[in-house]
């Protein structure tokens, strides 16, 4: 498990709630909130397999994998 | 990872104005990570396009790039690329762009088999328009203009290409976009004139009018439809993903720099 | 009536144009000269996007808003743009929860829940347009409930005539109870 | 029962095709003008006519003619760079004298320019945009109601008259929902066709009236139709003095209709020192900045072409005497044929080209430069 | 047998401006040959050309008769079809004409499938303009423009057609115009859009430059290497006659009739 | 040594094209220009450079300004139908500021007209084709020599203005053979490159000199060009006070130079009466015709735009108070803007329209006519 | 034989002296004059098989066939 | 030397217009001043052809010959059109081959075996465009034989600068011998 040397870094400003990471992340790590922002629910689910950063069309997600 | 690809990019045009869910960014750094791949100088990448919502792509990278005409783009590359043959030229259509008022440099392009590797963002309809129909829209689906259906036939583009004298053909989606990485750094890698289909969503002009609820359904039909030779027999709705042809034919600038030295010899 | 001036503010994809049509609409049946307009942003792909209506029983040349009578924004970024330096006289009405941020004002200022009672009704935040568009009327005070209704259900998508009809209600009577609360 | 409705001025221009008689149109889409082509691809096919979208505006060009030759009244509309590209082929309907209405919202150029914006600047590219010589009509709607009528009005002539008509309109009125009133009826010209027997039939005959009566292809009467010089039997001919007549009548057709093709409108002329000549969207704003300088006290009159070619030039000849400004949405381009006619010393400008509608304001400070100031 | 179909020409426009020996005017009478053979009404047919040599063809044709501006016969004609589809349209177009500048047109007619017989008069050469390559010009022959031999490859014009989504190809030459006449007569009977490619002779601005001696010459090299499928193995040079595709697709005007239809249905 | 030699006008419109640098062409045949394509086929690949014949004038005009963002001097020519076709595309090349010349050798129109005859139907065409404001130059040469040396001037403005620029022949001069002393060197300036680091460089610099140093693409300076109305980064902008700075730059671009780019002959003005304003082909026999009326003691004068736009309007104007004649062959183009310029009233017209040069005699009857019998 | 009853026609307004049916004519029925004129040198071999006539560009010939 | 005007004329494919440009190319190495012109038919596929060619040492404006000095007419419709209705002053030239009926004339005629000439030497009609140049130079009298040689030699298509330079001395002899019988 690298979970805990992945960071997720959404860039709400580019971010337009389309909800295709939150849809495809095979972890429900991601989810939205009322307004439609991306929240990360589950960080510690994160698998870092860049799903969810390939599929954004506003490259709006960042995912960090510090191995250790 | 778009750190990464970063470079490639003119941040501070960003955020793009693609709408929410459309796949052209998607595509994009697709694009960008086979440019990447590829090791190229970024000095000597050029990326054209044409006109409509795909087109403006080039306007986010970081390379010497041209946002022409509508439907003329390899007409400006194929100056380009035959005045400077070193430059590495991509050029990247919507489906409008390149098929309808397009269609005639595409077939010639191709006939040249000139070394230009155009990118087609197949999303099915005129997306900056607001949703008319494409020469590309499926036969039977809603557009603008056609309220009652698409009375037409699509049509098979890579097919086109490839009577037409093009030398690479492959089909990825925005869905597939590690296979469309890939088989961009392939296109790029055939001495010819090579063409990749990108099937992509459009969920504003598009999925909306065809009962697509949300971005991610498209994405899904994407992946369910999208099929690698091979994997099953192809239902209705589904297209193959991978490389569709391969051929060989003497490449335009290489054909005329023979000839120059030829001239020299005389 | 003299000229009225509308200014609908937003995002795109928030069915702002059509809740204008709407209003305009309900000034035609209303025997009123009107001119309806909007701004597509250069490439109005989910940016900014704007509305205008103008209401008069002259005729109306110049087909922009110079000075509007009311604006609405349910967007931030349409508050800030059309709604932050009115003029007090100037009816401004604002969605609660898009545009959770406003300077204090003394009079003619309206922050609706509009997409709250929205999701409420419905489940869903489609129609707060016209919820929207329910407030604006109402609290204008240029135009009889049936006409708008009557614009509604004209120009409402197929099939959406009655969930637009409940939403145009809503709107109404939230416009109604701010006017009332606001005299009070 | 002819009732108040809203209606955007691509919609009202779309319904005046259709109460006019359009038949056939084919197009490809362009902002601003989309609207209409979305229209004919709804309401065509149920009145028993074709919408076709072509791959590009040269095709779409070329289909309406050829429709035009069956006999079906025929439309196509487009904007800035599809008008640039629909030239060679205008240029064959005005050769061959082949019935059509080509609309052009303009927007914001050169190229592709500001393309949700408005503006008037193929104002002189629908005078001179195809190569060689030909007459052309240009209409110029400023309402919504405009947009109607002058559809009607536009095919009318171009089935009288044999003669492409371009509906030059702007992104202001295109887009712009009014309130309009439309008739229960309107008047409609259909073209003339042969009197006489295939055998007589002269297909591009010099005749008085200067206007070929014309046969459809499938009728019996079988002709030829060339965009090179043709003598009266339509057939090809390399000889001057067959080509000068052809030319001649081609290049006067439209003489001696002038009278009800140019169509304009005066207000307050009578004392008017300064006369302000607007046209298409902008004149509204002109109209409102007149009415402001009169409230001044300032003699102000107002005076649009609504026909913009041919350009009603007897018209605007007898204020001569007076002052013009002239506003557009453009670098100066109606204002070089006004200089023409009245003087070019008498004329005054004002130009906006940033894409955003000319304001009552900007010219009623214009006239009072030019009035007061001065 | 001119006298047997000379109610199909306009005798008074005649002698026609075509050089001596140039194929064009064989091809017009097998054309013409055809039409007799179909016993079609003369006042139902039309013929729409481009511009070109080839194209003046139909100013000596008694039908409706339509010469348009260079590459957009086809755009025409679909005008003139989808307006009046019982009309019977033939599209006469040269090689350049077809597949230079008309290159667009052509493949969306075939997309269409829209029902034009259209009738390619290669002669391998810009004729009209006196002797410019065009895309059917073969690989390494003489032109104006290619003094130094074709750099480019042809076209398969078919083949393009095929892949378009034309539902008939096929091909005669001047030499063989009985076979012109019969595959006219199944292209006009196919209902849809049929192609027929007619190798043509241009003795005065493709063969004087390309070592043909005389217009005989060239109808000799039209005999040798036009070979009907299965008689020999292809030479270098030659080339299949006779029917080269059929294909079942729907079309144009027959979908929007029945479009009208349903509407009227609703 | 420069030695006479005979020349066709289209053929030393292609020397002097190689004589500026020309090292690419693209181009689609069509009379009476075709011999510029073939003379390039012929030569580009003999000195590195390249021919390329594309699939039509659209793509034409779009691979010269694809090879001159390379930094490739560029070539097209073309004649009236596939000038228009190339409006479009030529709008795109105004708006970005890529250098590169169009040469237009005008034929008989409209449409296909005829094809071998000579007109001067494209004047106006050539300043309006296109759509949208949009600045021009357009040289129009009346002999052989002068093709050479207007198709190097053509050059020179193109890269020195990053500024598409028009040769406006004629049939009668693009096909004429005639001595011609060619210089042994030519004055040939290139456009004038970034001296600062990629980092710094703004593309479209709104700077004094209003033309922006250009890159080419590959040489390190990575840039966008987009035919949008675009900020000085080059980027797209919707922002209307970005959009009229720019579009003010690009409509008065020109206006620092004019001095240097208007070119005129004046010939026997002092004390004329009557001016002939003659250009391209028939101003050789408006020449011989102001001659012959001098000889009869008419006092006649001769002036000649040789840059046709931007019309040398403030040359013209030195002479308002004489009468003028304009010989065109077309149904009257230039004229207007001369009546423009000096007055309608005291403008004369002679048009010829039949495919056939203007003969002296015809020019001659026209003065005498004017000066004598009215 | 049908020979007698064939005509052999020749239009020499619309004739173009290209040859083509000289060079074809299986019974080398045609020829040429000095001037380039097509002759009628052989009129009883002539086959009325009318490749002359199909294959001239210019529909200046015309065989007549008079079957009895 | 005056200006001198020249009418080339005849049917397309024979060579007129080459013909024209060597007579043209020989005047600029006099010295002269020289334009050349032709009148493409409007389609000139094998239909009439005309060259022209003024000689001049002063300016030459107007480019297109106003009264001819000298016509040469190769076909019987060229001479027709441009060779019949000629004022006896002006030099007339004809092929006695193509144009075998011509009106009688009193003076400044003639009729040359071109054609015979040259098949007699080539076995073709190939070449009979310069042996008719030959003709027109030595009976103009405007240029020097081998100013007119140096012209042939510059202009002759590739492999064929022998063949014609012997064409030109066939015609140049085929004119002088013309001359001397005239004057005798
Ligand atoms: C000559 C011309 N015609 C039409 C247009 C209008 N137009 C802009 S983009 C577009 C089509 C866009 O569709 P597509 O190429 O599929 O690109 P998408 O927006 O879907 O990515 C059209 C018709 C134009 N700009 N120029
Ligand atoms: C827009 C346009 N471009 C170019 C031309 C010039 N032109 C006339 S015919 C022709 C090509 C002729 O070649 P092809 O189509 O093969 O016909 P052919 O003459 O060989 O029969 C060209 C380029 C034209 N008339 N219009
Ligand atoms: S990297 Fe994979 S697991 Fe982690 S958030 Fe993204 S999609 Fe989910
Ligand atoms: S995919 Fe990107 S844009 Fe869409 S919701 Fe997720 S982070 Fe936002
Ligand atoms: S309209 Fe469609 S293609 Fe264009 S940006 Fe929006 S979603 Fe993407
Ligand atoms: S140029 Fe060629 S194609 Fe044209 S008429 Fe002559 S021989 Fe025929
Ligand atoms: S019909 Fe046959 S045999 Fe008779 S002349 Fe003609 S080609 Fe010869
Ligand atoms: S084939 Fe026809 S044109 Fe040719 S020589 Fe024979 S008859 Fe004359
Ligand atoms: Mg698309
Ligand atoms: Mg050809």
């Amino acid at each position: 498990m690298v979970s805990q040397n992945t960071k997720i870094l959404v860039n709400q400003d580019w971010c337009k709630k389309c909800g295709i990471c939150v849809a495809f992340c095979p972890k429900k790590v991601l989810g939205q909130d009322e307004l439609g922002r991306v929240v990360i629910v589950a960080p510690e689910q994160c698998i870092a397999c860049k799903t969810c950063e390939r599929l954004c069309p506003d490259f709006a997600i960042n995912i960090e994998v510090n191995k250790e | 990872m778009f750190s990464d690809i970063a470079q490639y990019f003119r941040t501070e045009a960003l955020p793009h104005i693609w709408c929410p869910g459309c796949g052209i960014g998607t595509i994009t750094a697709a694009i960008v990570r086979s440019i990447k791949t590829l090791q190229l100088d970024q000095n000597k990448v050029v990326i054209v396009s044409g006109i409509g919502c795909s087109s403006r792509m080039p306007g986010y990278l970081d390379f010497n790039t041209l946002h022409t005409t509508h439907g003329r783009a390899l007409a400006f590359a194929t100056g380009i690329k035959a005045s400077r043959p070193e430059l590495d030229v991509f050029v990247i259509m919507g489906d409008g762009d390149a098929s309808a008022i397009g269609g005639n440099h595409f077939i010639h392009a191709a006939r040249r088999n000139i070394d230009l590797t155009a990118i087609i963002i197949n999303n099915s309809i005129y997306g900056m328009t607001g949703g008319q129909s494409s020469p590309m829209t499926p036969h039977d689906k809603r557009a603008t203009t056609s309220p009652y259906g698409n009375l037409e036939r699509p049509f098979q583009i890579l097919e086109v290409a490839k009577a037409a004298g093009a030398t690479y053909g492959a089909r990825a989606t925005a869905f597939h976009n590690q296979l469309l990485t890939k088989l961009i750094v392939n296109a790029y890698n055939n001495p010819g004139f090579s063409v990749v289909e990108t099937i992509s969503q459009c969920p504003v002009a598009y999925g909306r009018r065809n009962k697509f609820k949300t971005p991610a359904d498209m994405l899904l039909w994407q992946k369910e439809h999208g099929i690698s030779a091979g994997r099953k027999e192809l239902g209705a709705e589904d297209f193959l993903i991978g490389e569709i042809f391969k051929a060989e034919a003497p490449e335009y600038t290489q054909e005329y720099a023979k000839l120059r030295q030829r001239l020299k010899g005389e | 009536m003299a000229k009225q001036q509308f200014i609908f503010s937003g995002t795109g994809g928030q069915g702002l144009i059509l809740a204008a049509i709407m209003l305009a609409d309900a000034a035609v049946l209303a025997g009123q000269n009107v001119v309806q307009s909007q701004s597509y942003g250069p490439e109005a792909r989910g940016g900014a996007s704007k509305a205008e209506v103008i209401i008069s029983d002259e005729a109306i040349n110049y087909p922009k808003v110079q000075k509007p009578d009311l604006v609405l924004s349910i967007s931030q970024e349409a508050y800030k743009k059309y709604g932050l330096s009115l003029d007090e006289e100037v009816v401004l009405i604002v969605d609660d929860t898009y545009v959770p941020e406003t300077k204090p004002r003394s009079r003619n200022f309206y922050s609706l829940p509009l997409t709250k009672v929205t999701r409420t009704e419905f489940g869903s935040e489609q129609s707060a347009n016209v919820v929207a568009l329910g407030a604006v009327a109402a609290i204008s005070r240029q135009l009889s409930l049936e006409q708008v209704r009557e614009a509604v259900r004209q120009r409402a998508p197929k099939g959406t005539a009655d969930r637009n009809l409940k939403a145009l209600e809503l709107g109404w009577q939230l416009g109604i109870g701010a006017l009332k609360r606001a005299k009070a | 029962m002819s009732k108040a409705r809203l209606m955007q001025g691509n919609e009202a221009c779309a319904e005046g095709a259709l109460a006019a008689g359009v038949k056939f149109y084919a197009g490809y889409p362009i902002t601003p003008s989309t609207e209409i082509a979305e229209i004919m691809a709804e309401k065509l096919p149920l009145i028993g006519g074709t919408f076709i979208q072509m791959e590009d505006e040269i095709g779409s060009m070329a289909a309406i003619i050829g429709a035009s030759l069956t006999g079906a009244k025929a439309l196509t509309a487009t904007s800035g760079p599809g008008f640039s590209l629909k030239q060679e082929n205008l240029g064959f309907a005005i050769a061959t004298e082949v019935p059509c209405v080509l609309v052009n919202v303009q927007r914001a150029g050169p190229s592709t320019g500001l393309p949700t914006s408005p503006a008037q600047a193929d104002v002189m590219q629908a005078r001179w945009g195809t190569h060689g010589d030909h007459p052309i009509i240009a209409l110029c709607p400023s309402s919504v109601q405009e947009c109607y009528e002058l559809t009607v009005k536009a095919f009318n002539f171009a089935e009288e008259f044999r003669q492409p008509v371009i509906m030059l309109m702007d992104e202001v009125v295109g887009h712009l929902r009014e309130k309009v009133v439309l008739p229960e009826s309107v008047e409609i010209v259909g073209r003339k066709k042969p009197s006489v027997s295939p055998d007589e039939y002269i297909p591009y005959e010099n005749n008085e009236s200067r206007i070929p009566a014309m046969a459809n292809f499938g009728d019996g009467y079988r002709y030829h139709v060339t965009g090179l010089t043709h003598g009266e039997n339509g057939l090809p001919t390399g000889k001057p003095a067959v080509a000068e007549k052809y030319l001649e009548r081609l290049m006067r057709k439209l003489d001696p209709y002038l009278d009800r093709i140019q169509r304009y409108e005066e207000i307050l002329l009578e004392d008017a020192e300064l006369i302000v000549v607007a046209y298409g969207g902008p004149a509204r704003s002109a109209l409102e900045a007149v009415h402001a300088a009169r409230s001044e006290g300032l003699n102000v009159g107002f005076f649009r072409p609504i026909t913009i070619w041919p350009f009603p030039q007897d018209a605007l000849e007898r204020y001569a005497d007076r002052r013009f400004l002239v506003p557009e949405m453009n670098s100066g381009q109606l204002v070089g044929e006004i200089e023409r006619v009245v003087g070019r010393r008498q004329v005054e400008r004002f130009n906006r080209i940033d894409g955003e509608l000319i304001t009552p304001d900007q010219i009623l400070t214009r006239i009072q430069e030019v009035m007061i100031h001065v």
